[in-house]
């Protein structure tokens, strides 16, 4: 048992070591889920081998040697069944708590995660920072720094998948899915679309560069300074008229956003529902679904006046209200 | 259930395979039980789906269902009963060896089923289409529904399909009816082999109780009560 | 045959029971009940479901096999509505998840 | 197995009349209610399809040998991946061993002249056929390139594609496997001959049993689930729109509830095939036959709870997932159960190494692998890194490929002297077995690390840095085909000049094996009565076939 043990633990280290076997590891979760896979792999190869020798070991010293040969009868043995009946599902469940707890621990962002937003559509990547930058089909992030990303389709399911991070999630049309990562080496990795989407689904790659943070920070301000994502968002909510009635003060038809986001509200229906960016897309796209209570369903609805790149800006915008809203407490 | 049809053109009704009519007999109803799982599977993925919905979007659903006439359903639900009785005495009759009993039960039966597709297409599909509530044929979103109004079509979606696909059952039903009354007045049936009204049978109880479900997943949601479900 | 015979009084039976549950359901319709509406409607048409079943279906009067399919048809729909909805009905947990969940969200499906 | 004396021994296969040469012409084939009949027309028919997909992937691998794609445009090679998936899986694996082995064997095996209801059976044969042209004619009106999942919108709403006929074509021979699994249950419940009780039934008829559950519980699901996605496409009801407030995954709820099972549906019956195959060549009872038995049963049940595993990263809920990852873990252990008493069973026998043996042996390996990689994937850690990737592909592959078509294979080879009454050449067979063996791995390894590098699976063009793997791939792909075709040719050839073959040449046990060779039409010249229990190799000394 031991033994067993010791050699599993001498292949993971060598395996480990192995570049040409293992994609390039650069976030803070790939070293966790390479030793789960190593530790998959050891399973695999110690279970394989120790059947195929115990077969080639029957096959060479049972071999029929007479045409006519009749071997004993074995009878069924209850312990052994019952022994390679219950060691796999100890293992199996080892497997179980070890690769779900180690999920769950990888999904949940930290607290103080940089936001920035994606659109997958046919076929290329859309990324903006909440600065204002827009890129396509490339991602420059600080190293570092946990990064969240929210990702939406404009068309069919893509999926949003960079190797070297061991992240991957499905990015679908009318819904935010989100993923998050903490970069660990400066350098350029690939992004690739995992879910199939059609014609040009093998071209919907870019790159991932990886960035120490001052170079980030001098990145995101080379170029044509371009207004944040907020500020677009919130020339956006003036140019739709939003703020018409969404006045700040709350004595407009329509309730103010000044801090409504990431607070929980009552809708007409009684129902409580927490304001995220699927509240606010809701908002948007389908407002007498989420009408709040002591407020008129007297909003229209803007699906097809915003696209999805829109949206996002204007959640960027509600957002900065709240985030505005609480510095101005703290100070 | 069609071989057991076909292999009746030997005397007995008795075909080559099995040992005996006993055997014949149960591997008959086995057979037309195993073919009632599928069935169930079938409607059951289209009710999976169903529930989903109607969990998503609850309000639309009451909505779509405060349209349908519930003293439509309700009426074809106790004819459709009826068919079920008249079925079950059509069997019971072979089974007593009522010479000829089984002819007025089966066209009874008949006559039930085209009553309740008569209901089903002439005052609710034809009424639904002049209200424009049919997806995809100049369906109306109605400013009144508010804001659930989006997913109206949807419920409606399911109506159709799903009576659409109850109705096909029914049609499809009295075809063999058709076939067994043919048999019946020729004298096959005896209460040694009734095996074809015994399985046919099986087959038609079972599009009742699906109908036993539609009825309150479609007509009843949220209650009828005055603003019921709002 | 050794097929049981049900005596017609008993069809009759069923036939005018069926007929009351039927009534029944849509007379419960118009009664507010708030959630229970929908589990009372259920429940007739369950209880409609076994008498057509039992009765004239004959599943009361057949062996043990057909008891077994009918049971793993069921089961299988129960599985598949349940882990369907374990899915649907939790999405939306992933950025909140309370203790409470569970019960507001089957409440929310009545 | 039974007593039953074979003095039809003394017959010569030629002068006998039997299922081959009791009727003469096409119309006696086309019309024909006779199970071993069928089970050739579906083995005709199957085996087109399998080369027409076969074709469709050895193009694929051609086109992967540059990484900017030495063949075809990307339209096209997303083509090929989704005809090449659609046909081998619901044309060839799926009725693969049900409908040809399983078709022949069942009644054989149970002591019965036919199967419960023959005309339904070669009705189902006729509904896999419809499906079938259907299909085809998808291909020639130019192909349909969803993929074979058909995942919704873009099934749905962007495809430009020949998805509908497809579509319809699977839904149709969806009732090909109901009508099949059906006439399987009633068969085998009701049929089995004197003495015959379940616990000594041989080990196939288990398993082909849990196989018809599967059919009968999953495959209307699918049905409804095209039907759906038929009526999307044609009239855009949002069911399955997100535009219009459909759930997209929804749709692969219930596509994956059939369709995770089907994979059962592919190697359940394989496994069942290695029972017969492990017992004969090494003349040993089964190591644990109710442990077999029912974990043939498990594999069934605890197959339709999994299918949640395919959605991991989907936006399903991440508690689903903990429950789909839990319930996947479990259905690995009846599987691992059965390799271990395989492996017992050949433990102090009599072990020949003919060919049918051989495929036995590559599939407890490839099979093995195949499974023992599927923990990977219920792992939900890593599962966030492999899936979409080539490991998935390799994974499938090792269980479908390396599993059910070895299982095929070597069913095929082992009861070619009972369907035809002839020998084919052997030494053929052990090479054929042996280039199949190594060409499979050629193929699939380097995918499995592939896929760990991160190469996401469907890509026309990738970059440049996988091609030594991808090139490894498509050489063993070559080899592969080659192995392919070998049998195709020794085994036609064996049809007319091979050998004459006595009613048991492999000195096997088994009801099937007390008849002559081909059967007469009637499978018995009267019903066998049983008083054996399965595989007794021990208890009655051996005669020579």
């Amino acid at each position: 048992m031991i033994g067993v043990l010791q050699s599993g633990s001498v292949f993971l280290s060598l395996a480990i070591q192995a570049p040409q076997l293992r994609p390039e590891a650069a976030s803070s979760i790939a070293e966790g889920v390479d030793h789960l896979y190593f530790a998959l792999t050891f399973i695999t190869l110690f279970f394989t081998i120790a059947i195929f020798s115990t077969i080639f070991v029957f096959m060479v010293k049972y071999r029929r040697r007479a045409d006519d040969e009749v071997p004993p009868e074995i009878e069924q043995n209850l312990p052994l069944e019952l022994a390679w009946t219950i060691i796999p599902a100890l293992i199996c469940a080892g497997l179980f708590l070890w690769a779900s707890s180690l999920y769950f621990e990888n999904s949940r962002p930290p607290s103080a995660s940089t936001e920035i937003f994606v659109i997958g559509k046919q076929w290329m990547w859309h990324i903006q920072h909440p600065e204002g930058v827009r890129e396509i089909n490339e991602l420059h992030v600080p190293v570092g720094v946990p990064v969240e990303l929210t990702m939406t389709s404009e068309d069919v399911i893509h999926d949003f998948y960079i190797p070297a991070f061991r992240v991957k999630k499905d990015v679908l049309p009318g819904r935010y899915t989100s993923l998050w990562f903490q970069a660990t080496k400066v350098g350029t990795y690939h992004l690739f679309c995992a879910q199939y989407c059609g014609a040009d689904h093998a071209e919907m790659l870019g790159w991932v560069y990886v960035m120490s943070p001052a170079d980030y920070e001098t990145w995101l301000s080379s170029g044509t300074p371009s207004p944040s994502m907020a500020q677009t968002g919130e020339q956006t909510f003036n140019k739709l008229g939003c703020a018409s009635c969404h006045l700040p003060d709350g004595t407009g038809r329509g309730p103010s956003l000044v801090a409504v986001y990431g607070r929980e509200e009552e809708l007409k229906t009684g129902e409580k529902r927490l304001v995220d960016e699927a509240f606010i897309r809701q908002a948007v796209m389908n407002p007498n679904s989420v009408v709040l209570r002591n407020y008129p369903a007297i909003m229209p609805t803007f699906r097809g006046q915003v696209n999805e790149e829109q949206v996002l800006q204007l959640i960027a915008y509600v957002k900065s209200l709240a985030s505005e809203e609480r510095n101005a407490n703290g100070k | 259930m069609a071989d057991m049809a076909v292999h009746n053109a030997h005397p007995p009704g008795f075909a080559h395979q099995f040992e005996d009519m006993e055997q014949q007999r149960e591997a008959g109803s086995l057979g037309m039980w195993v073919f009632l799982l599928t069935e169930m599977m079938f409607f059951g993925g289209l009710f999976a789906t169903y529930i989903v919905y109607r969990a998503l979007y609850l309000p639309s659903f009451e909505i779509g269902s405060h349209l349908l006439e519930v003293k439509f359903g309700a009426l074809n639900t106790a004819v459709l009963i009826g068919s079920s009785l008249t079925m079950a005495l059509a069997i019971h009759s072979a089974q007593i060896g009522k010479r000829g009993a089984p002819v007025g039960f089966l066209i009874a039966t008949m006559i039930l089923g085209a009553t309740f597709l008569f209901i089903k297409f002439t005052f609710e599909w034809r009424h639904d289409y002049i209200e424009h509530l049919v997806p995809g044929f100049g369906f109306v979103i109605r400013p009144e529904w508010g804001a659930p109004g989006a997913h109206v079509p949807m419920f409606f979606c399911f109506y159709f399909f799903m009576t659409g696909l109850h109705a096909l059952h029914m049609i499809i039903g009295i075809g063999i009816l058709a076939v067994l009354t043919v048999m019946a007045h020729r004298r096959r049936f005896t209460p040694d082999y009734y095996s074809p009204l015994e399985v046919s049978g099986l087959y038609w109880h079972f599009v009742d109780i699906i109908w036993i479900f539609l009825f309150p997943l479609l007509y009843l949601i949220g209650g009828r009560y005055p603003g019921g479900g709002h | 045959m050794s097929e049981h015979i049900v005596p017609v009084k008993t069809y009759i039976g069923i036939f005018v029971a069926l007929l009351c549950f039927t009534a029944l359901t849509t007379g419960i319709a118009y009664v507010d009940l708030g959630a229970f509406n929908t589990v009372a409607a259920l429940a007739i048409a369950v209880v409609k479901m076994l008498l057509v079943v039992l009765f004239f279906m004959h599943v009361k009067y057949s062996g043990g096999l057909t008891k077994v399919f009918i049971f793993a048809g069921v089961l299988f729909f129960a599985i598949l509505v349940t882990l369907t909805l374990a899915d649907e009905l939790t999405r939306n947990w992933s950025p909140t998840p309370t203790g409470w969940g569970t019960l507001v969200l089957l409440a929310r499906f009545f | 197995m039974s007593t039953a004396t074979l003095d039809v021994h003394e017959v010569p296969t030629g002068s006998r009349v039997n299922y081959l040469n009791a009727q003469y012409g096409v119309k006696s084939w086309l019309l024909t209610t006779d199970h071993k009949r069928i089970a050739l027309l579906y083995l005709a028919s199957i085996t087109l399809m399998f080369f027409v997909g076969g074709f469709f992937a050895v193009l694929m691998r051609l086109h992967l040998i540059e990484p900017q794609g030495a063949l075809v445009q990307p339209e096209t090679y997303n083509k090929l991946f989704t005809m090449h998936g659609v046909i081998m899986v619901f044309f060839f694996l799926v009725p693969s061993i049900p409908a040809t082995l399983g078709n022949f064997l069942v009644p054989m095996m149970i002591g019965a002249r036919d199967l419960a209801f023959p005309k339904l059976n070669l009705l189902s044969w006729y509904i896999y056929i419809i499906g079938a042209i259907f299909t085809l004619y998808a291909v020639i009106s130019g192909g349909v390139d969803t993929g074979w999942t058909f995942y919704t919108p873009y099934s749905s709403t962007f495809s430009h594609t020949s998805v509908v006929p497809t579509a319809l074509g699977v839904f149709i021979t969806g009732f090909s496997s109901i009508l099949t699994g059906l006439n399987f249950v009633v068969t085998i419940h009701k049929m089995r001959a004197p003495g015959l009780t379940w616990f000594r039934l041989p080990l196939f008829i288990w398993a082909i049993y849990a196989t018809s559950i599967i059919f009968i519980l999953g495959t209307p699901v699918i049905a409804i689930t095209l039907f759906l996605l038929f009526l999307e496409r044609v009239l855009h009801i949002g069911i399955f729109d997100p535009a219009i407030g459909g759930d997209p995954i929804l749709f692969q709820h219930l596509f994956w509830f059939y369709s995770h099972p089907a994979v059962y549906i592919m190697i359940l019956p394989g496994m069942g095939v290695m029972s017969e195959l492990i017992t004969c060549f090494s003349r040993k009872r089964i190591f644990g036959y109710s442990f077999v038995a029912f974990s043939s049963l498990a594999i069934a049940i605890i197959s339709f709870l999994v299918w949640g595993h395919h959605m991991f990263v989907t936006g399903q809920s991440i508690y689903a997932g903990l429950i789909f990852s839990v319930l996947s873990f479990m259905v690995a252990i009846p599987s691992a159960v059965k390799v271990f008493n395989w492996t017992a069973t050949l433990y102090k026998g009599s072990i020949s190494y003919d060919a049918p043996m051989l495929y036995a042996l590559g599939f407890i390996g490839l099979f093995t692998m195949g499974g023992l990689t599927g923990l990977f994937l219920a792992s939900l850690a890593t599962d966030v890194h492999l899936n979409g990737t080539y490991f998935i592909v390799a994974h499938f592959h090792y269980i479908m490929v390396g599993g059910a078509v070895m299982a095929y294979l070597g069913g095929i080879h082992f009861w070619w002297p009972k369907i035809t009454g002839r020998l084919y050449p052997d030494g053929w067979a052990r090479f054929a077995a042996l280039v199949i063996f190594v060409g499979f791995n050629l193929t699939f390894f380097p995918q499995f690390m592939l896929g760990y590098l991160g190469m996401p699976r469907r890509y026309a063009v990738y970059p440049g840095e996988f091609q030594v793997l991808n090139v490894m791939s498509s050489a063993g792909a070559s080899i592969l085909g080659i192995g392919y075709l070998i049998p195709l040719i020794y085994l036609t050839w064996s049809m007319r000049y091979g050998p004459t073959a006595g009613p048991n040449p492999w000195q096997a046990k088994g009801l099937e094996w007390t008849t002559p060779s081909p059967p007469p039409t009637e499978n018995f010249e009267e019903i066998p009565v049983v008083t054996e229990e399965a595989y007794d190799y021990a208890h009655s000394r051996v005669t020579r076939g």
